[in-house]
């Protein structure tokens, strides 16, 4: 069979870095291709040269046999290659409708409604999810986002479908959609390069499976012939031992308990206690209401009624600075736009919710003190940067994350919420953030973890709370936690069907 | 009600929040001015803001792709002056090609901005407050310190501003009103039903997500620059017809009027939101406060400034506050919606076919 | 060129005593050397270009080997503009006087004063400065206080013997020469000649032509019973014409003011604006320059009862300025009052010069 | 501050900058004798001071994400209270005090509704523009108010330390004040990052509403002060005092460098910027170029100092392209 798509001898040089170098890569009608690789190993470098947001320095592109140039994005639809990406590329003031065909070159000016809607309606259907052409995306979750860009790529009839970490930010439910969509893509003849740093989906999904790493392409086999360690060790260049590291702590004294805590509209009767040195898992659905339990506690969108106990003392937390203040810190989930000041150095990041205790007496900022914290927590927890002074921005993710957690630990939290830790950051990385977990939860510190990585959840919990739709379906023990514990609770009775 | 909040949108009803804070000003009004629910107030206020609204229509375009022009005030003066000065060369001109002239020579101008803004990659409130008094500056020299005067005007053109398109009663649509309506209408026909009208809230909207689409994002802002240019052209041959005498300031000033009216109209100063009837109500809103402040009785000419800048304020806020509010209604039943996934399906279904 | 000045001064002021022994008017020497600024209140506006065409004219009569600059500020930035000008100037060798049209009211004060300080002879024309405690002298266009009765006079002429209502619609409501005018007229209406006249309101249009045009209209729903709008500004009797045109409002509410013929010609043709006054803006900037080059040249000094030639406009002596508490002025004067008969003659390019002798005297 | 990527693209704004103003500064002495002059320099700060002082305060809102286009009116509403309150016999210096008092209240209105309602600044300082000069306007109607105590007025215009008046002597202190402030205490951190991402500096317990009221405050009371030293420096006050200067002082900071989406500038390109236009300026009043010319020139320079750097990018990868190719 004739690949659809052929890359030869593809490479691309930035300043400083070989992105990609002498790199052969084939897509095939009707395969799922997963493309593996540690950030920085030349996955969106390729992506992009597909796209036509780059043009390789040498080498060429082939379709059908014949050799094409891309020389942008449109082009690339042109061609029938389109991509979707981990954070889904909306036009939030449009609605669903336009959303899908924005893009498309059609013959006329006009905007013809009816026949717009009806067509958005039909691709919809086609692809069997229920999503009202007419309504505006602004609203949409980012699972309904992504089912809006995989219309829009159905709908230009494209051949090649890239799929760029699609399922960082879903639930595993909303994954288990995706999938069923992908297959119905496959179905159709479609060749489908798929992004992932979660392995279980890889070996759910993909036909077959080539690794990158430093821009070079270290292997390319059907998934029948590979092993989760030896994927890894190819991606890493090294053996990595345990996966999920979680050593058994003494738990210590009652730290926070949460009683009764609500938002109207949002959760309700909310009950938790968390101790000193205890990992308290929040699995669920996105949109469950496990991160807006996390808001209310930081004080981000304070809870309305219930109480918060801290260490034995009753407290209204209003803010986040009050939260700061009584020792509790947040790690976001959106952490390129919520966690982090990207175009900012990593020490101003990491110094930014502690600065009072690096001013001098006349009220400057300390440099050498700040200076100092970060390259401590830059050894610490191993954040792979040139410079502490580099701008946040340039980092991989998984570096980010770091930096994100090293402005919280600098506070000395007692108790910290981390949510969606691993959201999108390469395997490597993702080890040694649990690592990292671990340890803390060694030195005494309450956590509670938010996660829709359930394997995650359960590996690293000591327990766990599941949550729907606002409810608190329940808290289970690290023993009697399993999967189909989990999900069960997570999606209501009726549910069990789903397969995870 | 989920049926209402797929078809409408909160930014949509927003607009009728509009005509609501008219309504209010009117009936404030109505109660300190004597004769104010009258044709004539109807008459005065709708040729006021009829220039307003045309520069709002264009000013608007361009803030839609996530940018601003502030030249519009210098690109009216000139257009107005140029245009002024062939007609008086030329007196047998037909109205159109002089109309024409306008309008070109302000769509001129306006490529100039985008070109700067789209090819130069010059920040766009940088390169129109330059060119803001570039163009003027540029005016004064070409002008040497001619004026303009009504009787170099043909007749026709004097005449213009009492001609009524038709009237209803004693409410008289002029022939300028006539054409600030039909810029409005005709360019939110546009904005709905052409592609490029769709392309242009894209831009806007999500910068990012345009270039990965493929749109042509560049040419659609030069564009939006040039049509606010053209726009402003009109505007300045409205502004020649209505006021004759045309020295080099003609016109100075109006930019922020016209930034002010789509604010105030609603229209997201960082792009992606708005709609020309949104500019249409906010020049009104802000013309109908000039005007009745005008006419109110015992209010000094040194109070009514005050006044003016406390009710656009008040305006904008409460405007503000019912926005939030129908925005926090849309979110809680698309909530509701996504709670009870039975019952949203089966609506849905209702109208997928 | 200091010492050669002295030298003239002491021979001037010789000869002054001599001239004013016979109580005679000083003749000014050509061609000495004064480099002067004149200063409108902005660029770009026709009057003041007219202003500036009088003084060419002037500086050529005189061979002035120095230079005549014409500078000015923008409209939107005047105030400030002026102050930066006036303050430059002082600051530069090879300025001799400043010819300035105050649109800064007392604002300049310092900036004058500086330039005083550094022998710069300062002469107001069209505008002067309130305090009057900077400035040498100011020429006047018209007689501040006979202004008032000018715009009375036409007001009962176009009302009729029974008089009636009016309002006034004038510039900023800081222009220091509108407001003088405005108190002019409101104590000419005291007098039992014009108790058939009564003052409505007096408006702002701030010289800007969409807002005096508003204004105009507004007075006009405001007053059912006003017969007259009275503009003591060029741009605010131009707008509330055309919008007295626009509304179809000429027979039952009439405008006038002073206007420059040029601009008003249809609207006086159509009776709209039937009588309306103003002076000659060359004629100022050549009087201007001429008491001016007297002055800086030192052939006259800035005091009470001096005489001087100036060119074709005759002989004009330094008076205290009534209008001010502290000042001295001269005034150019008169008025001329247009109306359907002269009109156009003085709008037509030819009538550009607009003397007075070309048209009724006021 | 140690090397990034940013800081490298600042610098080589400030370079461009600092080209440019040297450019200017030699053809200037080269073309008149007087522009090297003590009294020359300081006219050049003083025809100018009350702007460039507002400038430096809203050097930190434009970082900070905001806009203040209510700052002219605020300054003339600082100058009107006080000639006002002084007309009525109040002492001068209760008056001064009244003046920046108002100043700190225009800010307190803008900033509530800018900080906690969460209105576009744009919208409501364009409000404030009309509404605080609609109250000078209340306060001095047609009148113009003068007669100031001697001590008043020689503060604007004689010279106080050396060659500088009271005002330029502001001006520097203030100037290194908020250098300071900006670029090396937390408030000035604090700036940046509610500039970059409002949001993300919520989420690290930074108080943004408080940082923005605060700046809205300090804009208050400093264009407040700017109005009082203006009518100082001028001898007297009208209702129109200081109008209009909004865009010139908007003008200044972007020139110099200051992005206006917030989040990026220096207080050293902003005062390279002051320099550069206050020199031009200078220099062309020196030549006799007045008026719609002057501000052309400052348009003109605006436009291409920003599209100039483009351009020579633009042409150097056009360069390289074609460098490659050719290999």
């Amino acid at each position: 069979m004739q690949p659809i798509l052929k890359l030869e001898n593809i490479s691309k040089a930035f300043p400083g870095v070989k992105a990609l170098d002498h790199v052969e890569f084939e897509l095939f009608p009707g395969e799922v291709h997963a493309l593996l690789g540690e950030n920085g190993a030349g996955k969106s470098t390729l992506i992009k040269i597909m796209t036509g947001i780059y043009q390789p320095d040498s080498g060429q592109i082939l379709l059908d046999g014949h050799p094409i140039k891309i020389g942008n994005s449109a082009q690339a639809q042109g061609y029938g290659i389109a991509a979707i990406y981990q954070e889904p590329l909306v036009f939030p003031d449009l609605n669903v409708a336009e959303n899908i065909f924005i893009g498309h070159r059609v013959k006329g000016a006009f905007v013809d409604w009816r026949k717009m809607y009806r067509e958005a309606d039909d691709i919809l259907a086609r692809l069997g999810v229920s999503l009202d052409a007419r309504s505006q995306a602004r609203g949409l979750t980012l699972a309904q986002q992504q089912t809006v860009e995989i219309a829009k790529a159905l709908s230009l009839n494209a051949r090649v479908l890239i799929m760029d970490e699609p399922t960082a930010s879903l639930s595993a439910h909303e994954v288990e959609q995706l999938f069923n969509l992908t297959r119905v893509l496959r179905e159709r003849g479609v060749a489908i390069l798929f992004i992932s740093h979660r392995m279980d989906e890889i070996f759910e999904i993909a036909d077959r499976v080539t690794v990158f790493r430093d821009g070079q392409q270290i292997s390319s086999k059907p998934i029948a012939e590979i092993t989760r360690d030896g994927v890894i060790q190819d991606m890493v260049g090294r053996k990595l031992e345990s996966f999920f590291a979680r050593n058994e702590h003494e738990q210590g004294e009652l730290m926070l308990s949460v009683r009764n805590l609500g938002k109207r509209g949002i959760f309700s009767d909310i009950n938790f206690d968390i101790h000193r040195g205890e990992v308290l898992g929040f699995a669920g659905l996105v949109g469950a209401g496990r991160t807006d339990v996390g808001l209310a506690l930081f004080g981000v969108e304070p809870a309305d009624s219930g109480e918060i106990i801290l260490k034995g003392s009753q407290q209204q937390i209003r803010s986040p600075e009050q939260a700061q203040a009584l020792g509790i810190a947040y790690v976001t989930e959106d952490r390129r736009q919520l966690g982090l000041t990207l175009p900012m150095s990593i020490a101003a990041n990491i110094s930014l919710p502690s600065l009072r205790k690096y001013l001098s007496a006349v009220g400057i900022i300390r440099r050498k003190a700040e200076q100092a914290t970060a390259e401590n927590y830059r050894q610490r927890l191993s954040i792979r940067t040139p410079s502490i002074w580099q701008e946040a921005g340039k980092l991989s993710g998984g570096n980010q994350q770091k930096v994100v957690l090293s402005k919280w630990l600098n506070t000395e939290p007692q108790l910290l919420i981390l949510d969606e830790p691993t959201r999108g950051i390469d395997v490597g990385a993702k080890a040694e953030v649990h690592h990292i977990i671990d340890q803390l939860a060694g030195q005494g510190m309450g956590i509670m973890l938010i996660s829709s990585d359930l394997p995650e959840v359960l590996a690293m919990s000591d327990r766990i709370l599941v949550m729907r739709e606002g409810q608190q379906m329940g808290i289970f023990n690290r023993e009697e936690a399993t999967q189909e514990v989990v999900i069960n609770a997570a999606m209501g009775q009726s549910r069990s069907d789903v397969k995870v | 009600m989920y049926r209402i909040r797929h078809y409408i949108r909160p930014e949509q009803i927003r607009e009728f929040s509009l005509i609501f804070i008219i309504m209010l000003a009117v009936l404030f009004f109505g109660t300190q001015i004597d004769g104010y629910y009258s044709a004539r107030t109807f008459n005065r206020i709708a040729a006021s803001v009829a220039i307003i609204t045309v520069l709002a229509a264009g000013q608007t375009l361009v803030i839609l792709t996530r940018n601003i022009d502030l030249s519009i005030g210098s690109i009216v003066g000139f257009a107005s002056y140029f245009a002024g000065q062939q007609l008086s060369a030329n007196q047998d001109m037909h109205p159109l090609i002089a109309v024409g002239i306008a309008i070109g020579f302000g769509a001129l101008l306006g490529s100039v901005n985008g070109l700067l803004v789209v090819y130069g990659r010059v920040p766009s409130i940088i390169v129109t407050l330059g060119t803001l008094a570039i163009y003027r500056g540029v005016l004064v020299d070409y002008a040497q310190a001619k004026t303009i005067t009504t009787d170099m005007m043909p007749t026709w053109l004097v005449d213009l501003p009492r001609v009524n398109l038709f009237t209803v009663g004693e409410i008289e649509i002029r022939v300028m009103v006539g054409v600030a309506v039909l810029v409005v209408i005709a360019f939110q026909l546009c904005l709905t039903y052409l592609l490029l009208g769709r392309r242009l809230y894209a831009i806007g909207s999500n910068p990012d997500a345009a270039r990965v689409a493929g749109l042509p994002a560049r040419r659609i802002v030069l564009l939006a620059y040039i049509l606010c240019g053209a726009l402003a052209g009109l505007g300045g041959f409205m502004f020649l017809v209505r006021f004759g005498t045309i020295t080099v300031s003609a016109g100075v000033g109006l930019e922020l009027s016209a930034v002010a009216a789509a604010v105030v109209g609603g229209v997201n100063i960082f792009g992606g939101a708005g709609t020309m009837f949104g500019a249409l109500f906010g020049a009104v809103v802000i013309g109908t406060l000039e005007q009745s402040l005008l006419r109110m009785p015992n209010v000094s000419e040194f109070v009514r400034d005050a006044l003016l800048g406390l009710f656009i304020l008040l305006a904008v806020a409460s405007d503000a506050v019912i926005l939030q509010q129908l925005r926090s209604l849309w979110a809680r039943w698309a909530r509701e919606a996504r709670e009870t996934p039975a019952a949203h399906s089966e609506k849905e279904s209702g109208h997928a076919s | 060129m200091k010492k050669s000045f002295l030298i003239l001064i002491i021979l001037t002021v010789m000869s002054l005593s001599l001239v004013s022994a016979q109580d005679e008017a000083v003749v000014a020497t050509p061609g000495e050397t004064v480099n002067m600024i004149l200063l409108p209140k902005f660029l770009g506006i026709a009057v003041f270009d007219q202003a500036h065409q009088g003084a060419e004219e002037a500086h050529a009569e005189l061979q002035n080997a120095g230079t005549l600059e014409f500078l000015g500020p923008t409209q939107e930035n005047s105030a400030a503009g002026q102050v930066e000008i006036v303050t430059t100037a002082a600051s530069r060798d090879d300025v001799d006087a400043i010819m300035i049209s105050n649109n800064a009211g007392d604002q300049l004060g310092p900036a004058l004063e500086a330039a005083k300080a550094a022998d710069q002879t300062v002469v107001t024309w069209d505008s002067p400065i309130p305090s009057g405690d900077s400035e040498d002298l100011f020429v006047a266009q018209v007689d501040f206080d006979q202004t008032g009765k000018v715009m009375a006079d036409m007001a009962l002429s176009i009302l009729g013997e029974d008089g009636g209502k009016f309002a006034v619609l004038s510039a900023s409501p800081d222009a220091a020469n509108q407001n003088a005018w405005i108190a002019s007229l409101q104590e000419t209406l005291e007098d039992e000649a014009y108790a058939s006249l009564e003052l409505l309101d007096i408006v702002y249009g701030d010289d800007v032509t969409e807002t005096s045009y508003d204004q105009a209209l507004a007075l006009v729903d405001k007053y059912p019973d006003m017969e007259l709008i009275m503009a003591p500004t060029t741009v605010g009797i131009a707008a509330a014409a055309k919008a007295m045109q626009d509304e179809g409002l000429c027979e039952t509410v009439k405008v006038s003011g002073l206007g420059l013929p040029a601009e008003m010609l249809d609207f006086t043709l159509n009776g709209c604006a039937p009588e309306f006054a103003l002076w000659s803006f060359v004629d100022l900037g050549y009087v201007t320059y001429y008491a001016t080059y007297l002055l800086a040249t030192g052939a006259i000094e800035a005091e009470e009862g001096v005489s001087f030639e100036a060119g074709r406009m005759g002989v004009y002596t330094i008076e205290k300025d009534p209008t001010r508490e502290v000042g001295l002025r001269i005034v150019m004067g008169p008025f001329s009052v247009y109306n359907i008969d002269n009109v156009e003659a003085a709008a037509n390019p030819g009538g550009a010069e607009m003397t007075p002798e070309a048209t009724e005297e006021g | 501050m140690p090397p990034s990527f940013k800081w490298d693209s600042l610098k080589r704004w400030e370079t461009l900058l600092a080209v440019v103003l040297a450019v200017v500064v030699i053809f200037n002495i080269s073309q008149s004798s007087v522009f090297l002059r003590v009294d020359n320099l300081v006219n050049l700060f003083m025809l100018h001071i009350e702007k460039i002082i507002v400038v430096l305060i809203m050097t930190l809102i434009i970082i900070n994400g905001e806009i203040d286009l209510s700052v002219a009116s605020v300054m003339g509403l600082g100058a009107c209270v006080v000639a006002n309150l002084y007309e009525r016999g109040v002492s001068m210096e209760a008056a001064i005090l009244v003046g920046l008092g108002v100043g700190a209240l225009c800010g307190i209105i803008n900033g509530f509704w800018v900080a906690y309602v969460r209105l576009p600044s744009l919208a409501v300082t364009l409000a404030g523009l009309i509404a605080y000069h609609g109250i000078a306007e209340m306060l001095v109607e047609d009148r113009s108010i003068g007669n100031f105590p001697d001590w008043f007025n020689q503060l604007g215009q004689k010279a106080l330390i050396g060659p500088l008046p009271l005002s330029l002597v502001i001006f520097f202190i203030l100037f290194i004040i908020f250098a300071a402030v900006l670029h090396f205490s937390a408030f000035g951190r604090y700036v940046f990052v509610i500039g970059n991402n409002r949001e993300a500096a919520r989420y690290s317990g930074v108080r943004v509403r408080q940082v923005k009221m605060m700046l809205y405050i300090m804009s208050g009371v400093i264009a407040s002060l700017a109005g009082i030293l203006f009518a100082a420096r001028l001898g007297a006050v009208r209702a129109s005092t200081a109008e209009g200067f909004e865009l010139d002082i908007i003008t200044v900071v972007l020139l110099g460098g200051v992005s206006i989406f917030g989040g990026k500038g220096t207080l050293a390109g902003v005062g390279l910027s002051i320099m550069l236009v206050l020199c031009l300026r200078n220099g062309m009043n020196l030549l006799s170029i007045t008026g719609n010319t002057q501000s052309t020139v400052i348009g003109v320079l605006l436009i291409f100092s920003v599209l100039i750097p483009n351009l020579t990018q633009d042409f150097q990868g056009f360069w390289n392209r074609r460098r490659m190719i050719a290999k």
